[in-house]
């Protein structure tokens, strides 16, 4: 831990001194010990509420991709950085607390942007941030793109990974994580992403405008196929694939500002009526939602929401002025939290307390706020960062 | 390097939009092929041409063909509007969109296909995404890497190809 | 992000240099490890201590044991001044520099090990060159990629560790 | 070439319409036609004068270092940018003329920054900028670190390349660029890097101050290693491994503003007397070379380096604010040339009208300044760099 070696650097005499050079006389302080070699530093197995990963695809630099384990409670740098790990080409993050683990998607060549290309999950372990297994994919297909929080889905407790696919075929991955082994992959004909549904079962959302549910059997083998009826129309009435999950219910927001409450409880997943973010007069300043990652939950059952005036065509995935919060069982806004200047991505810490982060895309710096109060925390910038645009509160 | 100049130009435009609601042309060529009924503009018939007429600055994220773009534009990283730059290979799979040319009127439709195997070109980064609709159509996304069916998934840039009419007046 | 103003935080430096002279201090370490008989400037023995003394920012550049430096500071990382950042592993191999410790006026044996098998850390670029030499002169020069004698050839950061004292007033 | 490209986007229907569609009438001009999709562009065999080598090994995310080729004489981006490669880990670049190839060291990792590392020198086709072969090091340890223009070096008119390595053992490794294998590795211990010698041999520079020579075989093996004289002390009297090249005699700048001319025309290396490249009055001012590319020779037979005042113990990479032009011969100031700023590194174009490139490191752009008149001509930026810290005039 890091308050063991404050102490190295500053404490007493634990260590022996160089050969032959006394304790001085006459007032001068002893010399500082010579310190050891070779010690690398280790995080807690649970990672606390104030923690964040984040997530840095690194669009620049795409080989480069960068997962950041924060601290929002730190002062500075060296209280805020808590570790760093790669994550190649567009990669997707998931965390099991239950594990102790963090599963990425990468993709490999054998020559960084050409040669022989691998699909694999990495596994990292939270306390030493070390890859401590890996998933390659028999043919690459994963989805690579933008990052998104549902590309990859923990089931059953955390005992299967479910990965989406996209080759342009689409498909979901099934990994088996006591074993490390991939143990089945399903057709989604039509169909994108891992959303969770019952117990042990998966959603994907389809083009024309409804839902494919899988239920699956306890050896991962498909049980049954079935699409719900059409909700949507993907032309004229889209709804975001990005829905906050709470509970049994999915709010999926579309691009004009509804709310779709989806209910996963069951084997198959059951739409709601949809209900609006936007008030009548909100409505004529055509606000709506924007962003990358524009939407995250608390424990207190909200979501939070990045929220843009003056949309129009194009303008959906670009972030906004405010973050509206949501008691989405009383369909009501809670709170209103107005940006420094603009955000572009958020998420949101567990706990009572939530600390709501939210990326600053004039200078790709990270904003902090109280989720509760909506005041401006802090600003955390300078750990390395290029494109941070995609967020998850430590699990 | 003003990257996050331009990675910021979506809320450069919005903020000037609120104030004086220019570009509000732009968002027209992603209606259309939706198939919402709005009126094509009127042509100017006035300075009519005998050849085809393609008007504006390819290293511009204004240019009419990259209504539904977002990435690195190829004509600042040794391609151009609709060429890859040397050594990169051009994706056969991709996302599509329909723009509206200003210098005739029509609205053409786009394919914005990638140039893989180099690392992020990096220059003249832009994000327009007019008529853009998230990854379950994949016909009319942009925010999946298109780097399909080449050799390499590395992404580099993105071209902006005319492969035909949406639809012409008559 | 700042990476530029740090890269250029040299240029600053000599700028601020130009007016006021300070920081001319910094360059005795390298001087002295050079064998130069400049002579160690007074200690101030009125606040003696027991206790080993050591005071600074180790996540600043300017901390007395960085004055070798040059690369990304581990304390800003998930390091610290004398460790390495969680899933990395610290280079056997390394360069050495001789810095002065202000507080207790003694100049001590500085072992810049790096940090390797993750890429650039990207935070607290920090360059002061003190007493550094060409490659050719391995054992002072910070130019070289010390990640060496290590699994993976991938730079993270750099500590600085206190290996030894330099010499002692007696 | 690009020109065609700009034709095909204005010009004349040379490609049938889309199914259906007339030529209008009424005076509204035909519709533009379908492009065919597909084209790559490719480059001239021979790079113009005007050409640089922009080598940008991406100091923040070294995965994804890379070589932009530009044209300086371009107006805009799609004037300048020619194209782009990538070179992974801290690579160094040659480029051979006659070959119409570019060399590159690179360092791959089977996971990007960790599993299996091979080095290897990765050949670059001029015309189309794809990889036509390579060269794997059996053992990996080819130098890594800052950019250096003598880490490779082209012998007897291009037939080999000899690369540095330092593991830390220290020795070269000979390419055969006929047959693209490796045909000896000599060893260099206590001196790096590879500085042209004789018709067929190379020079190291070594700690103790002097020149290891080596004279080589018409098949590449080693006839003798020679050590010179001890010129210089790098406790106390250092010089930069950054010469300059100029026919028969490599001029190396001393830290402290010395040049020692060193006759390589022979199979041993033979240092001249050392001149000042600062005045009595410039040295009350404590004017020395400063930078990282701090010099480059043009085809006038001229240096330039880069200069700055108030030098100190560790300011000798730091850069300057001015840019000092020498004719070696007359041992003479020629030109001085004042940044817009200050510069870090520098290249010069061939040529009978030389072209200075400085890098800015405020903003890391490039200023283009003319070596005649030394004038501020141009600044390139934009184009996507991080750290571009190392620039080839092309050949």
């Amino acid at each position: 831990m890091k308050n063991l070696r404050k102490v190295g650097l500053v404490g007493a005499t634990l260590v022996s001194l160089a050969g032959g050079v006394a304790m001085s006389a006459g007032g001068q302080p002893p010399p500082l010990p010579i310190e050891p070699i070779g010690i690398i530093e280790t995080l807690p197995k649970d990672y606390p509420e104030s923690w964040f990963l984040v997530h840095d695809a690194s669009f620049f630099q795409m080989s480069d991709g960068k997962v950041y384990v924060i601290d929002i409670e730190g002062n500075d740098l060296h209280e805020q950085v808590k570790g760093t790990f790669n994550v190649v080409l567009m990669g997707n993050l998931t965390q099991s607390a239950r594990r102790h683990e963090i599963y990425a998607t990468e993709t490999f060549h054998s020559r960084g942007t050409r040669g022989k290309r691998e699909d694999l999950v990495t596994i990292w372990d939270q306390e030493t941030l070390s890859p401590v297994g890996e998933v390659l994919w028999p043919k690459p297909k994963r989805f690579t793109g933008m990052p998104q929080r549902f590309a990859m889905l923990l089931i059953d407790n955390d005992r299967w990974l479910a990965v989406a696919n996209f080759s342009p075929a689409t498909s979901v991955t099934l990994i088996d994580l006591d074993t490390r082994k991939i143990i089945n992959e399903i057709p989604t004909p039509g169909c994108v992403f891992v959303y969770p549904t019952g117990e042990r079962g998966f959603s994907s959302l389809c083009a024309d405008g409804r839902f494919l549910s899988a239920e699956l059997a306890e050896d991962g083998t498909l049980i049954e196929l079935t699409r719900t009826d059409v909700f949507f129309d993907s032309d004229t009435t889209p709804i975001y694939e990005r829905p906050a999950v709470i509970g049994d219910t999915a709010y999926f927001p579309t691009l004009a500002g509804l709310v779709y409450p989806v209910d996963i409880s069951g084997k198959v997943a059951k739409v709601g009526e949809p209900w609006s973010l936007v008030s009548e007069t909100e409505s004529e300043g055509k606000w709506a939602p924007g962003g990358i990652a524009l939407i995250d939950k608390d424990d207190l059952g909200r979501f939070y929401i990045l929220m843009h005036p003056d949309s129009k065509d194009g303008s959906y995935q670009g972030g906004g002025p405010e973050v509206w919060v949501f008691d989405p069982v009383k369909q009501k806004r809670v709170q209103k939290i107005s940006m420094q200047a603009w955000g572009l991505s958020l998420a949101v810490s567990r706990g009572k307390t939530p600390q709501l982060m939210v990326t600053n895309p004039t200078d790709m710096s990270l904003e902090i706020y109280d989720g509760l109060s909506g005041e401006f925390v802090k600003t955390i910038t300078g750990f390395g960062q290029s494109t941070p645009l995609m967020m998850h509160g430590s699990r | 390097m003003k990257i996050f100049d331009r990675l910021f130009e979506q809320q450069a435009r919005q903020l000037a939009q609120r104030s004086s609601r220019r570009g509000l042309l732009k968002g027209l060529g992603g209606l259309l092929v939706g198939g919402a009924a709005v009126p094509l503009l009127p042509v100017s018939r006035v300075h009519a041409a005998e050849k085809p007429m393609d008007k504006g600055d390819p290293s511009s994220c204004d240019y009419w063909r990259y209504c539904a773009m977002d990435g690195f534009l190829c004509d600042c990283c040794g391609g151009s509007a609709n060429t890859c730059p040397p050594g990169t290979e051009m994706s056969p799979i991709t996302w599509i969109g329909t723009c509206r040319n200003p210098a005739d009127g029509r609205s053409y439709i786009i394919s914005y296909n990638d140039c893989c195997g180099k690392s992020s070109c990096g220059a003249c980064l832009c994000q327009r995404d007019e008529g853009d609709r998230p990854p379950y159509r994949p016909d009319k996304t942009n925010d999946i890497n298109w780097c399909l069916g080449t050799e390499s998934a590395a992404y580099h840039c993105s071209t902006a190809i005319v492969v035909g009419v949406a639809f012409e007046e008559t």
